[in-house]
């Protein structure tokens, strides 16, 4: 167990520095750098070329990486090609809200993906699976910012009794004001809920069919207890890896909600530095992310490999 | 509901929160080297400017309580008011020859205003005791003032460095800063003009949707630059209203006239009797704003408001196009959706030029350099441009090294004949050149300014005193005038 | 204890059980014993309240009292009777093992759960160690043997009143068989009432005060084993000829081991070899490493250290092989049910090989593998069902089917007719012996020492991973050199119950 | 097993199913007979059964011109989703080489946790406004996602003893994993590709937000949503329609899907008591 730890952790560590080198390319192929977004609408092509030298984008883009990628063993993220502030300020003021969200989401997502996709499973093709797929499927077909804006608009607007945004809040104030969260959490659970309680579904169909579960059950296992420590186990393969790309959905994919409710996280941070082209914010972010997210898919697969122990004698 | 100045008496005190579109980690507290409007309203809550601009984009005194030129414009005298720094440092004229310094100095490339001031010889320039500032030019011009109150002009203390420890005269004294979320300042009570009425004023940045959402529900108070879509949607709201700017800038589509078909002005022309401005306004702008005559700064000081109305006329410009050999051909038009509207405008006015034989093809860009690539692609393009002064439009826009010409407009003859209408101190003489300058462009140019959009803001009905002003003008994201009911 | 009256049983148009009557006496044990097919699965399940897919149940089904089948088939009071009243253990208890759970969890679940047992009881009496690593360990990290002993310990964890035991003695080497049949003698002694469904007839005749004959869906004949069993007769001696011929297959040193870094071994040092038309016979305690020894030979278990030579020429593993090489060395599975698809009919599943291997067309290898079934006892429109409607000897032939289609060189067999009645396991013996007339070698795996005599010429004895001895059947089963084929061959007669 | 009819629990589900897709299909011949001219913007009634739009097009109009490249688009990227990243998650849980299990999955959850919004920008600027470019984008998204559910799912299929006996009968590679391993997984893909339809619909419309794909005032469906969505409050029928129909193609596949799959695993499970 440790040594497979061992070797994931360090395979993790080339995947990011690939990662590193891929995020690099894809920003150089972004049209226009930093100096040149930056003087979209005021400078002419001179004043670009100045800033260009001044942010030293003229240098060739090996030289650069080199450069940052030097700074990064060093443990310096670099500065913003945009505010010239330390990229790690950047990071660490978007990633408080984030985490704060990500993880309320999280905590409540898991709990109800698994009711909802057991009721489901054990009633499969019954009327309650089929309201319930029904309802989960449209609420993921409805954009979140139209979910957002319906939800705003009758807790906030019309009843009163949730705020509506962020905005003037700071990291600090959300354990005073947990309100704040109500509404964007429930937009991240509508978006997420639905495919991971539709695998665990899935998982629970085949898992009641199997041979165990029958037996199981002849042994006078009640029906509570057989769902969830006979039935879930074989049931959660595919929700936890639908759980490890929700994770990672949650910390980089939240963009809507975060400009709805004006949430100053990573992924309006993310998406303000891949504009501004300020590569070594989109660098630093990304692989945060990455990060993360190859930690999720790890424990994942991890995770899996203890739910389905076969497969570990395989290769 | 919408409507402009409020009557009632002001109540001192509270804490009122503004909000504005954002940009990130662009966003600065250096108010020399701001460029969103987020930035100039933070700024204008901590500094002043010498001067500012009126409705029409006049210029009108602040920290300068008056000034003159002697002779033919070249060397201007400034006198300052008694004014106090948030520091309780007073106001000299060499805080005033620093801050034009810091704005000039070659190395700080992100100074707004650098270009447009850079006739400014700081060598020869003087304080004449504390008072009063001396200002030499290389060549004259006589709208010193107006470029005195663009952005990026704000006067800081002697010394000031740090952009993260703002010291100023303005109304409010600085708190925190946040880069693309929030900024907090308190009211500074000795301010030149009287003490602001609100205690506290707070400026965030947002989304679309989160300003919208905020202002209706009340978190805050201003919402800047709101859709006509918005403005419908809270029309019958009581708590929010909407607070228009008639005439904030122009919107257009731009021609390149350095090549063919648009080096022809007939070609150009044909364009311009093609457009619906009528029908452009009321789709783009929601109804909210007047058509436009091709010229840009409709209302404001120096537009020649004698010239007749341009009206859609689709067999002329069909003769045109024919006579032009343009009849039938495909033409590029570059947008994209760096404004609101850009790509809709586009496409409607596609469809307008459609129906007199012309084919446009769309072509969607980039949005973050969108303003740069139209300088070098497409023969058509979107325009917009907010209030300023039509000088400062001209010589950003029209002259041969302008570096934001999207027309291709280069004339070495206008340039002279613009930079001579500059030196004229007499201002009537100066406004016939002028417009002797804008009708030329409407005739022979490259510009196609459809419709002059109103600035929509939104305000809560308890932040009262919020003046209809378009932005860049001194009464625009004004905090220090207002109060809560 | 368990009362059945007119129970019949169809499927679709077909009557599997018509009319059954059987009676299961509290403190004794009865035995159902009958052809493959003959419908005792069915029986056992519908007395649970249980069928398989399609099958209708009607008739009377009384359990302790309670009735669990009526005429309008299963009620509800049914479920109320699982575990703590009657408890089940099936034919291919591998799958029936959670793969997701730790095997001392569930045994611990389940005592707990009724309250009539502990683990440490249950584990004992299924003839398991009582051991941390047993409990600790995962079904998949067991062998066939000690899986089924797993399974009943979880049954047995639950302390039922009535046990039904279908096959339990499957994959069982004898001594262990011997240690289970004194368990579940004092276990009906002690109160509880046993159904056994098997084939073994020895096993039937060491435990059954009472044995039934189901015949046809149908009971025959009722009565003490004796009257109703047939004579002990072995099975004849079939074409035991060594061939004097060079080896066809050969295995040297070979070393296998479970986990990576060759750590965990579980074959240490194996010799062997085949000649064409000879038949190895590989017997051992369970958990020894007979499975692992195949599953190296068919190319399935890759950490392996050693030889493995066909012609001379070194096997590689399964997923180097080449068609041929996959044609000529053919092995059947211990747990048949897990090796077929559940979503194909059986005939298809079998005709494939002749298609594949033989190049065979698809109709052409239906043909042939239908013939072949029919020929080993399994009707074609058996086949033409998917595996959950096929019995377990039914399937276990299948398996044998699809590996022989193929005409193979060597044939690696694991334990073939565990779930076969005499009558079975005589074609399936003819069967073999055609092949090794026909040329083909054979690795016959099995704790059946009677069988054994009949199909092998040699044997190695496997125990703890090492060849133990190995030469000549008869020299080895007469004079035993190792104690381990002495407990062995000690063991394979248990004593009769009714002697006792 | 053969000729298996439709059950009439499916019907809703076809239904469902059927009125997003006539109209996409038949949608666009007769949205021009029955458009009428623009109207001013964000409009309800005057002649236009569902309102306008922002700049005054007919709403209905819109909606039946709008469903080729919203579904089409979609579709064919979660198509090419699912078929690449369920043939790589298949191939890498079958394979026997670690390594090459290995190899197939690290490049994929390299990509994996880039943000979409920078393949997008990518993949747009190098095709510019090209509907397969996006489709291609969007499904380059989704394929490491996909990949690694299916491997997982997979595993336990790939490892097992039917697998392992149809290698032994020859069986070619392919068909061990289409036909046992790819069986088995199915539900769970099913599950998978339901889901990822709207996500696809919505990245979709982000791009063409972006200036990368179509523009915004393309009809397709959730540019209309997208651009629509302000005035939620006064002309709902411009996002609510478009809306609805992508729900109900939603809901409509995934219930079918359930139906169909359902109807093929049911009758394996075994009747027990007490149920
Ligand atoms: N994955 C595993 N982890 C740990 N131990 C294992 C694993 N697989 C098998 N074993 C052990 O390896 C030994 C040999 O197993 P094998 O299946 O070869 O036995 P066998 O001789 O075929 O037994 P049986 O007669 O019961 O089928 C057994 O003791 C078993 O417990
Ligand atoms: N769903 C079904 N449809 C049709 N026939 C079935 C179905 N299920 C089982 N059968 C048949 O019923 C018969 C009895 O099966 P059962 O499993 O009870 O036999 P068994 O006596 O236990 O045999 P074995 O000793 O081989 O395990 C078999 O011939 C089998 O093919
Ligand atoms: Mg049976
Ligand atoms: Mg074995």
């Amino acid at each position: 167990m440790l040594r497979h730890v061992v070797r994931r952790v360090s395979l993790a560590v080339v995947q990011l520095s690939l990662l590193a080198v891929l995020v690099f390319l894809l920003t150089s192929l972004l049209p226009g750098d930093a100096a040149e977004v930056q003087f979209n609408e005021q400078a002419g092509l001179d004043e670009v070329a100045h800033l260009r030298g001044q942010l030293g984008l003229d240098r060739p883009p090996a030289e650069r990486f080199a450069d940052w990628a030097g700074g990064l063993l060093s443990g310096d993220l670099g500065t913003s090609l945009v505010g010239g502030q330390p990229v790690s300020e950047i990071v660490a003021s978007s990633i408080t809200a984030t985490v704060v969200l990500a993880s309320v989401t999280a905590v409540l997502l898991v709990p109800l993906a698994m009711l909802l996709g057991l009721v489901m499973g054990l009633r499969a093709g019954g009327r309650l699976d089929r309201t319930i797929t029904a309802v989960t499927l449209a609420l993921n077909s409805i954009p979140d910012f139209v979910l957002a804006l319906a939800l705003v608009a009758v807790f906030s607007l019309r009843l009163g009794w949730l705020p509506s945004t962020w905005l003037g809040a700071r990291g600090d104030d959300l354990p005073a004001r947990p309100v704040l969260l109500v509404l964007p959490v429930v937009v991240l659970l509508t978006r997420t809920v639905c495919a991971l309680s539709r695998q665990i579904r899935a998982g629970t169909v085949t898992a009641l069919e199997a041979e165990y579960t029958v037996q199981a059950r002849r042994l006078g296992v009640p029906r509570t207890r057989l769902v969830l420590r006979h039935v879930l186990p074989g049931a959660a393969v595919p929700g936890v890896q639908e759980l490890a790309r929700t994770g990672d959905q949650l910390l980089g994919g939240v963009l809507v909600v975060e400009a709805i409710f004006a949430i100053p996280g990573t992924a309006t941070a993310l998406i303000d530095a891949v504009q501004s082209r300020d590569v070594p914010t989109v660098q630093a972010l990304t692989l945060l992310l990455a990060a993360v997210a190859l930690a999720f898919n790890v424990a994942a697969d991890l995770a899996c490999q203890r739910l389905a122990p076969r497969s570990e004698v395989l290769r | 509901s919408s409507g402009g100045t409020d009557s009632g008496t002001p109540r001192k005190g509270g804490m009122a929160r503004a909000v504005f579109p954002g940009a990130g980690a662009k966003e600065t507290m250096d108010p020399h080297a701001q460029r969103q409007f987020v930035d100039i309203a933070r700024h204008k809550a901590v500094f002043d400017k010498l001067v500012d601009l009126g409705g029409t984009l006049r210029p009108v005194p602040r920290l300068a309580q008056r000034w003159e030129t002697r002779d033919d414009a070249t060397v201007w005298r400034f006198h300052l008011r008694a004014a106090t720094f948030h520091d309780g440092h007073v106001l000299d004229a060499d805080d005033v020859l620093y801050s034009l310094a810091r704005i000039l100095d070659p190395k700080g490339i992100d100074r707004r205003a650098r270009a447009s001031l850079s006739g400014i010889d700081l060598k020869r320039s003087r304080a004449v005791g504390k008072q009063v500032v001396e200002i030499v030019l290389k060549r004259p011009n006589a709208e010193l003032p107006t470029l005195l109150a663009m952005t990026g002009t704000a006067i800081v203390r002697r010394g000031y460095d740090d952009p993260s420890k703002p010291v100023g005269t303005g109304p409010f004294r600085f708190g925190s800063f946040a880069a693309g979320r929030s900024f907090a300042a308190r009211r500074f009570d000795d301010h030149w003009d009287g003490a602001a009425h609100l205690d506290e004023i707070r400026i965030l940045s947002a989304e679309t949707e989160a300003r919208a959402n905020a202002v209706q529900a009340g978190e805050v108070e201003y919402a800047h630059e709101m859709t006509p879509t918005f403005a419908r949607v809270v029309e019958a709201n009581r708590n929010v209203r909407i607070v228009a700017a008639p005439r904030s800038g122009a919107e257009g589509i731009v021609m390149k006239t350095d090549r063919p078909p648009f080096d022809d002005p007939d070609a150009a022309m044909a364009i311009k009797l093609l457009a619906d401005r009528e029908r452009l306004v009321e789709v783009i702008n929601g109804g909210r704003g007047v058509v436009g005559n091709d010229m840009y700064g409709k209302g404001y000081t120096y537009y020649p408001g004698n010239v007749p109305q341009r009206e859609r006329d689709v067999a002329e410009a069909r003769a045109l196009l024919r006579k032009t050999g343009v009849l039938n051909k495909e033409v590029t038009f570059y947008t994209s959706s760096a404004a609101d509207g850009f790509v809709d405008a586009a496409h409607l006015f596609a469809r307008q030029a459609g129906e007199a034989g012309l084919r446009v093809k769309i072509v969607t860009g980039p949005p973050e350099s969108y303003y740069t690539d139209q300088l070098k692609t497409g023969l058509l393009g979107s325009h917009r441009c907010g209030a300023m002064p039509i000088p400062t439009y001209i010589s950003d826009r029209l002259l041969t090294d302008s570096q934001q010409n999207a027309t291709a407009w280069r004339r070495a003859d206008f340039d002279k004949e613009f930079a001579q209408a500059q030196s004229v101190s007499d201002e009537r003489r100066r406004t016939a050149r002028y417009g002797v300058l804008q009708q030329r462009i409407r005739d022979r140019g490259g510009l196609l300014i459809w419709g002059h959009p109103d600035w929509l803001n939104a305000v809560s009905a308890r932040l009262r005193g919020v003046e209809a002003a378009p932005p860049n003008t001194v009464d625009w994201a004004r905090f220090d005038k207002v109060w809560l009911a | 204890m368990i009362e059945v009256r007119g129970l019949t049983a169809r499927a679709g148009a077909s009557d599997l059980l018509r009319g059954v009557d059987l009676d299961v006496r509290a403190g004794g044990v009865t035995a159902l014993v009958g052809p493959s097919g003959s419908g005792k699965t069915t029986t056992a399940l519908a007395l649970l309240g249980e069928s398989a897919p399609g099958v209708e149940l009607s008739g009377t089904v009384r359990v302790a009292g309670v009735r669990v089948v009526d005429e309008r088939g299963v009620t509800r009071e049914a479920a109320g009777l699982h575990g703590g009243t009657i408890a089940y253990l099936p034919q291919h208890p591998g799958s029936a093992l959670n793969p997701a759970r730790r095997t001392g969890a569930v045994i611990k679940e389940l005592a707990r759960l009724h309250g009539n047992s502990t683990v440490t009881e249950a584990v004992r009496r299924a003839q398991l160690p009582v051991d941390r690593s047993v409990l600790r360990r995962f079904p998949h990290q067991f062998s066939g043997g000690q899986r089924q002993r797993i399974a009943l310990a979880q049954v047995l964890a639950c302390g039922p009143r009535a046990l039904i035991l279908d096959e339990p003695s499957t994959g069982l080497d004898t001594v262990t068989r011997l240690g289970l049949i004194q368990e579940l003698t004092a276990l009906a002694d002690d109160g509880m009432a046993l159904l056994l469904l098997s084939h073994d007839h020895d096993l039937v005749r060491a435990l059954a005060d009472h044995v039934a004959l189901l015949d046809g869906g149908r009971v025959t004949r009722q009565g003490p084993p004796q009257d109703v069993l047939p004579a002990v007769a072995a099975p004849a001696v079939r074409a035991a000829r060594v061939s004097g011929e060079p080896a066809r297959l050969r295995v040297r040193d070979l070393t296998a081991w479970l986990r990576p870094g060759g750590r965990g071994t579980v074959l240490d040092g194996i010799s062997l070899s085949l000649s064409p038309g000879d038949c190895l016979a590989v017997a051992g305690p369970s958990g020894s490493g007979k499975t692992t020894l195949a599953r190296c030979i068919a190319g399935l278990h890759e950490r392996r250290r050693g030889h493995v030579l066909l012609d001379g020429t070194a096997l590689p593993p399964l997923r180097r092989r080449d068609r041929t090489h996959k044609r000529r060395v053919q092995y059947v599975w211990q747990e048949v049910r897990g090796s077929f698809d559940e979503r194909r009919p059986v005939l298809d599943q079998v005709a494939r090989t002749a298609v594949r291997l033989r190049g065979t067309l698809p109709a052409e290898a239906a043909a042939e593998a239908a013939a072949l079934l029919t020929r080993l006892g399994v009707s074609e429109t058996t086949a033409r069902r998917r595996p959950a409607a096929l019995s377990g000897g039914e399937l276990q032939r299948a398996a044998f089917a699809r590996a022989v289609l193929a005409r193979p060189d060597i044939l690696v067999c694991d334990e073939i007719t565990t779930a076969l009645d005499d009558t079975a396991t005589d074609l399936v013996l003819t069967h073999v012996a055609r092949l090794r007339a026909e040329g083909t070698s054979i690795l016959w795996i099995g704790h059946d020492l009677t069988l054994v005599r009949a199909v092998a010429g040699r044997i190695a004895v496997l125990d703890g991973g090492r060849v133990v001895e190995q030469g000549d059947l008869g020299d080895v089963l007469d004079a035993p050199e190792s104690e381990t084929t002495r407990l062995l061959i000690q063991a394979a007669r248990p004593p009769r119950r009714s002697a006792t | 097993m053969t000729g298996r009819r439709l059950s009439p629990a499916a019907l809703p589900a076809v239904m469902l199913l059927a009125v997003p897709v006539v109209a996409a299909v038949a949608g666009p011949f007769l949205a021009p007979a029955i458009t009428p001219p623009d109207g001013a913007p964000y409009t309800i009634g005057g002649g236009h059964l569902l309102g306008t739009d922002r700049t005054g097009r007919d709403v209905l109009g819109l909606l039946l011109r709008g469903g080729p490249s919203a579904l089409g688009v979609a579709c064919c990227a979660v198509a090419f989703a699912c078929l690449a990243g369920g043939l790589l998650g298949l191939a890498a849980a079958t394979t026997r080489h670690r390594w090459i299990d290995e190899a197939m999955m690290r490049p994929v959850e390299l990509i994996l946790p880039i943000p979409s919004l920078l393949i997008i920008s990518v993949v747009g600027v190098g095709w510019r406004g090209r509907p397969e470019a996006i489709a291609f984008a969007v499904a380059a998204i989704n394929v490491p996602a996909v990949a690694r559910l299916i491997r997982a799912a997979a595993l336990d299929a790939a490892g097992g003893p039917v697998a392992e006996a149809m290698r032994f009968q020859g069986e070619s590679r392919a068909r061990i994993l289409l036909g046992h391993v790819g069986r088995s997984v199915l539900p769970v893909a099913a599950a998978d590709a339901g889901t990822r339809v709207p996500y696809a619909v919505f990245t979709v419309a982000a791009a063409n937000f972006l200036g990368l794909g179509l523009d915004a005032t393309s009809p397709d469906w959730g540019v209309t949503i997208a651009a629509s969505r302000e005035a939620l409050l006064i002309q709902p029928w411009a996002v609510c329609a478009p809306a609805a129909m992508l729900v109900m193609f939603t809901v409509g596949l995934n219930l079918l899907a359930d139906r169909l799959l359902g109807a093929r695993e049911r009758p394996r499970t075994t009747k027990a008591a007490g149920r």
